[in-house]
């Protein structure tokens, strides 16, 4: 094992763009604004010149029609990966997502694979309102036939790139828009693939149990610090896979623990967390020692004004309080 | 463009070809309607009947190498394109020895060995899905074409201008065929597109078009095999409207109370089978034995297909979630 | 108090389109085949005849299309029923009604209210197979800014409509495919508008609470016909309204039972179910006796053959095993 | 058609009435590239630089009773349509007494006593809105046009093709307006459509359409203001496309790569505002000093919308979850 290097979560996407299209002449991406303009969060940046315009294929604002054509692409034995800029502007492709993507498979009685991966970001906290900053990954994460991951740390940035293209099936990546400024460490190997199967333990702790992903993390860590500051030492698990959920990560760690928050950026009703909740109270009811927590987003579209918007997704202040109630204190 | 390679050889053997597998598609479907009334075949099933010169037509004009994505109403083109009758069958029965091991029905024949993309019933669904494989001919500089068939309902849709758009953008080779039976379920043409001359909706993209009359068979093929050739040659996508008429309801569900009894008669009378079967008996091409002999042939293999499909075994309900994701180590088809 | 009458569901749609176009002209009908096919599952047969084309105004193919148009034509002082398929076509209309009409509200800061109501049928059990069996409700239930109802009941499909069309936002009836030929009793009283508020007890007992709604209540009640011969007595409740859910009522049904079973024709993984669980859970957790039970459907893409597609689904016989296992019988 | 309609009036006060409300959103939007730099303004800020002839020309078609859609280039049109400045400045700032209450931020500008319907930040999605403003008009047998201003990159959406069908189908009185800048944002107009002619995407649909110089504000105003007569005379819908150009980049975000710098020098030096006012000037419709007031004004009226903005409230964040829905009991607006 060598050592690591710093650099930041857009990079490492962009390094991750760049190894595979290099690794494997199947891969492609296509996209609004992949492009000259490098990408509405710039992660392409760069990538035209050197790879060219049929595989870094810019596409019309056309979101189900170029996700569908990846559908098909796939089908026909490219590695497509497809750039949504936005989940909102999903929506628009959903029809492809569900209804073909994540069928076609069952419908043809396994004939057909889609080999497909789509990115898209995600997620609140750049003050772009109410159609820009929703967090649906949940809703994602419902449909059979699909795997979702949500890379949280920069080294996940890099390295689940490459094990979502090895996945026969269509495997959507979530990306934080605010984690693309983020720097950290990522190892020099070689190999930078990464296990999508297994949740990842960010901080050890027996106090509770706290439940997050993507840039809930920080968050998180944050109420972690602070807690840890009154001598309450919490567990993180980051899933890193939202579908299939981990759940031995988690219920390992409620037997130790007994207690659990979930931190999901999602409005609150119908959101994984709640999934997460459930799964936790019919797996693990006799470990709880507290009703399991909830901290996620309040339920209204994101409104543009930053202390609105802030007030209306997970903060630490939030997570610590809601470790605190679990723990009676 | 080379005039010859698009000629339709309209020798005996093709005459009966043509003429057989119009038949096939006509009987097993009017089979299957009397299986759907038996409770043997389930959900929704929309006949293809009147419309066989359309796929046999087109069919003629690829090769197994070509891909083919087409809609719920694709009996007709499976079998058209060589799906073996028995598995088709098996798949409206929902046997597990069915094209799509009985998990699609009637709505979602696939077929990896044919190059046969489903089976897609959301409306202009599959246009993409084209799009994208013949990207992927395209980007592989593989020398193979993407026939893409849907209804006139479908060009109302976004996604049918969002996959017009690429494919012509990208030059891509595929030949979208667009049967134009005049419904919409219960739609007609006009209360939904405010032009009608559904080629405008390709022409705007700088597409050529040809219209051809769908109850001909010999002319589809033709029309088919022009396009195809300009696909071929890397001129890019082309449309084809047919012009044609479903004789039977939408579905089975479908109480057919918005078009006039008279308006489907005249189209009964232009019907794709008896008007060739005349054709080619009238110029001799053709005896009226082999024409008998040939229906007895088709009963025979639909009565034998109806027997597989009865015979075949049901799927295992502890084998429900298979084929939900690939098994991990599994390799990936295409 | 007036007699009952008994009719179909669809008779009830119907009925309740009828009356609600002759109450109100600035009601229409919009969507496809609405007009002289009578609607994809007949709920409009005759009204062409009785309102005309301007009022029962047949669409082209093009969900995002005329979804968005009903919302313009609410906003522009109308009051459009659009009528949706199937869920699984709604898909192509979500970013209309996701990103503009459950958000027009909020980012205008209240100027505007969207009074639309659109229908859609969802749900398996017509071996439609894989794009036309989905149970999406708990997608739409995650959305702030909509409502969202579910009629279980002729009654409640004869009077939501019209209570839904009081809503001065946008309202979502999900009307389950198999509901149409049921048969049931509606009030004969003039005023049929049902509370939308609240979840209605269906059966009162004390051994257990089945929370569920749609097609699933009558499979509750066959299950509770079962669990009854052997003493058991559940309370069922039929939410009613999916969004938002009124808790009270489970709550206190619960706090009576200590033990709940959830169905919900969902994929298990993050369920409308899941939500209900969370909130047990959170509101109720020292009430329990038991880990609170999800009966939902396999996650599979719905498959074509009966069997398989019953086996996906929930059944009277699993919701009345996981009652017993509630009870530890 | 009675051409007397449509034609523009230039008189001196028509003039300087143009050229103000040019100059006030152009000056308004250079304060906001500046108060975005002091984090005063955030988002996404999407400036209309370079555009105002067509938003400002537009407008004068159009009576208070007519409705209006935009996108989240929106500002421009926002204050051509009346907004008050101090409003539409609070909004960008999100504070309480913001034209949205803040809650929009400069994407999502809207306000019922304009009918102006947003501020639309989904490319394509106001179209059917528009659309459906207009149903509602034509069932109320009311007398109203809706205007809908979009940019070029929308016509490759599904939605635009499917609003313009529904439009044109129907019969609506609606005014869509393509602003053709050439870009979005970095995808130039050949990347993205096979048929760079948008005016065909309208025809297709048997609309009729025109272009229009887009830095040419009396011919905007004036092929406004034919349109919006043949639409108000129940002819059904129609299409304007203007040719003009943004000078910014597409968002504060956006580094500018993907064209030549010449390029953009090229167009400002076609800017609507210099070409306008030589013009005005150089017919003497105008004088010098008017525009030295007018200036003067407008820089009053920024610096006093500026402190507007800086002095009003922010929503308490007790109030986060209003108007999420209407409060029991609460009227419906419109
Ligand atoms: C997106 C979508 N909307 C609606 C439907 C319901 N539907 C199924 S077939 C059909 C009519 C399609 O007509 P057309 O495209 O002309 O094909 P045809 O059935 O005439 O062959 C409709 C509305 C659907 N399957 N998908
Ligand atoms: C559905 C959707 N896809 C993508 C985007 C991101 N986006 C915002 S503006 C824009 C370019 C739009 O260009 P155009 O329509 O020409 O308008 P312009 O910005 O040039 O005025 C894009 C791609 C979006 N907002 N909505
Ligand atoms: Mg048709
Ligand atoms: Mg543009």
């Amino acid at each position: 094992m060598s050592g690591t290097r710093r650099i930041t979560y857009r990079e490492a996407v962009r390094e991750a763009l760049r190894e595979a299209l290099t690794r494997d002449d199947r891969v492609f991406l296509m996209g609004e604004d992949v492009g000259a303009y490098g990408g509405a969060y710039a992660c392409s940046l760069g990538l035209l010149d050197e790879f060219g315009d049929d595989r870094i294929r810019n596409t019309p604002l056309a979101e189900s029609g170029f996700t569908g054509a990846g559908i098909g692409a796939a089908l026909g034995g490219m590695r497509p990966i497809v750039e949504i800029m936005t989940i909102n502007f999903s929506l628009l492709a959903l029809d492809q997502i569900v209804n073909n993507a994540a069928t076609i498979r069952h419908m043809s009685g396994g004939q057909f694979s889609v080999p497909l991966v789509i990115r898209m970001a995600t997620g609140a906290g750049r003050q772009l309102a109410a159609q820009h900053s929703h967090s649906l990954e949940g809703w994602f994460a419902h449909v059979p036939g699909l795997r979702v991951v949500a890379p949280a740390t920069v080294a996940d940035a890099r390295g689940m790139l490459w094990t979502a293209l090895q996945d026969p099936d269509p495997v959507v990546i979530m990306e934080h828009a605010t984690l693309y400024n983020e720097e950290g460490d990522v190892p020099e190997d070689e190999d930078l693939a990464v296990d999508l199967d297994r949740a990842a333990i960010r901080r050890a702790g027996d106090a509770a149990t706290i439940v997050t992903y993507s840039a809930n993390l920080k968050k998180a860590l944050a109420a972690t610090d602070e807690l840890a500051g009154e001598g309450i030492e919490c567990e993180i698990i980051d899933l890193r896979s939202l579908r299939p959920l981990d759940d031995q990560t988690i219920m390992t760690s409620i037997a130790k623990t007994h207690r659990a928050v979930i931190v999901d950026e999602g409005w609150r009703s119908g959101s994984l967390a709640a999934e997460i909740s459930a799964r936790i109270q019919e797996q693990a009811f006799y470990e709880l020692d507290a009703p399991v927590e909830r901290v996620c987003s309040v339920e209204v579209p994101i409104p543009y004004p930053q202390h609105l918007e802030q007030a209306a997704i997970p903060q630490p202040h939030a997570i610590a309080a809601a470790v605190r109630k679990t723990l009676r204190r | 463009m080379s005039e010859a390679d698009d000629r339709v050889h309209l020798t005996h053997e093709h005459a009966l070809h043509l003429l057989r597998e119009m038949t096939r598609i006509r009987r097993f479907e009017e089979k299957c309607a009397e299986l759907y009334s038996g409770s043997k075949i389930r959900g929704f099933l929309h006949l293809y009947i009147g419309e066989e010169a359309n796929a046999v037509g087109v069919m003629q004009a690829l090769t197994e190498e070509d891909a083919v994505v087409a809609t719920y109403r694709e009996h007709g083109h499976a079998l058209a394109r060589g799906l073996p009758m028995n598995e088709v069958m098996a798949e409206m029965f929902g046997k597990a020895s069915g094209s799509s091991g009985g998990r699609g029905g009637s709505m979602h024949i696939f077929s990896a060995r044919h190059r046969f993309y489903g089976g897609n019933a959301i409306v202009a669904g599959g246009l993409p899905l084209a799009v994208g494989l013949a990207l992927a001919d395209k980007m592989q500089g593989r020398d193979r074409v993407t026939c893409c068939f849907f209804g006139e309902g479908a060009a109302a849709e976004g996604e049918f201008h969002e996959a017009m758009n690429l494919a012509a953008l990208w030059k891509l080779p595929v030949l979208f065929v667009c049967e134009n039976n005049l419904y919409a379920m219960g739609t007609a043409l006009a209360r939904s597109e405010s032009n009608t001359d559904i080629r405008a909706h390709a022409a705007v993209f700088g597409m050529e078009s040809e219209i051809v009359d769908g109850m001909d068979v010999v002319a589809v093929e033709a029309a088919a095999r022009r396009a195809v050739h300009a696909v071929r040659r890397g001129e890019g996508p082309r449309f084809l409207e047919t012009r044609t008429y479903r004789f039977r309801a939408h579905s089975m569900f479908d109480p057919d109370l918005y078009r006039p009894k008279e308006e489907v008669e005249e189209w009964r009378k232009k019907g794709p089978i008896v008007r060739f079967t005349d054709w080619i008996l009238g110029t001799r091409l053709v005896h009226p034995d082999h024409v008998a002999a040939l229906e007895n042939e088709i009963a025979e293999e639909i009565g034998a297909a109806v027997a597989f499909a009865e015979e075949a075994p049901w799927e295992p309900v502890e084998e429900l979630t298979r084929d939900v994701t690939t098994p991990r180590g599994a390799e990936v088809t295409a």
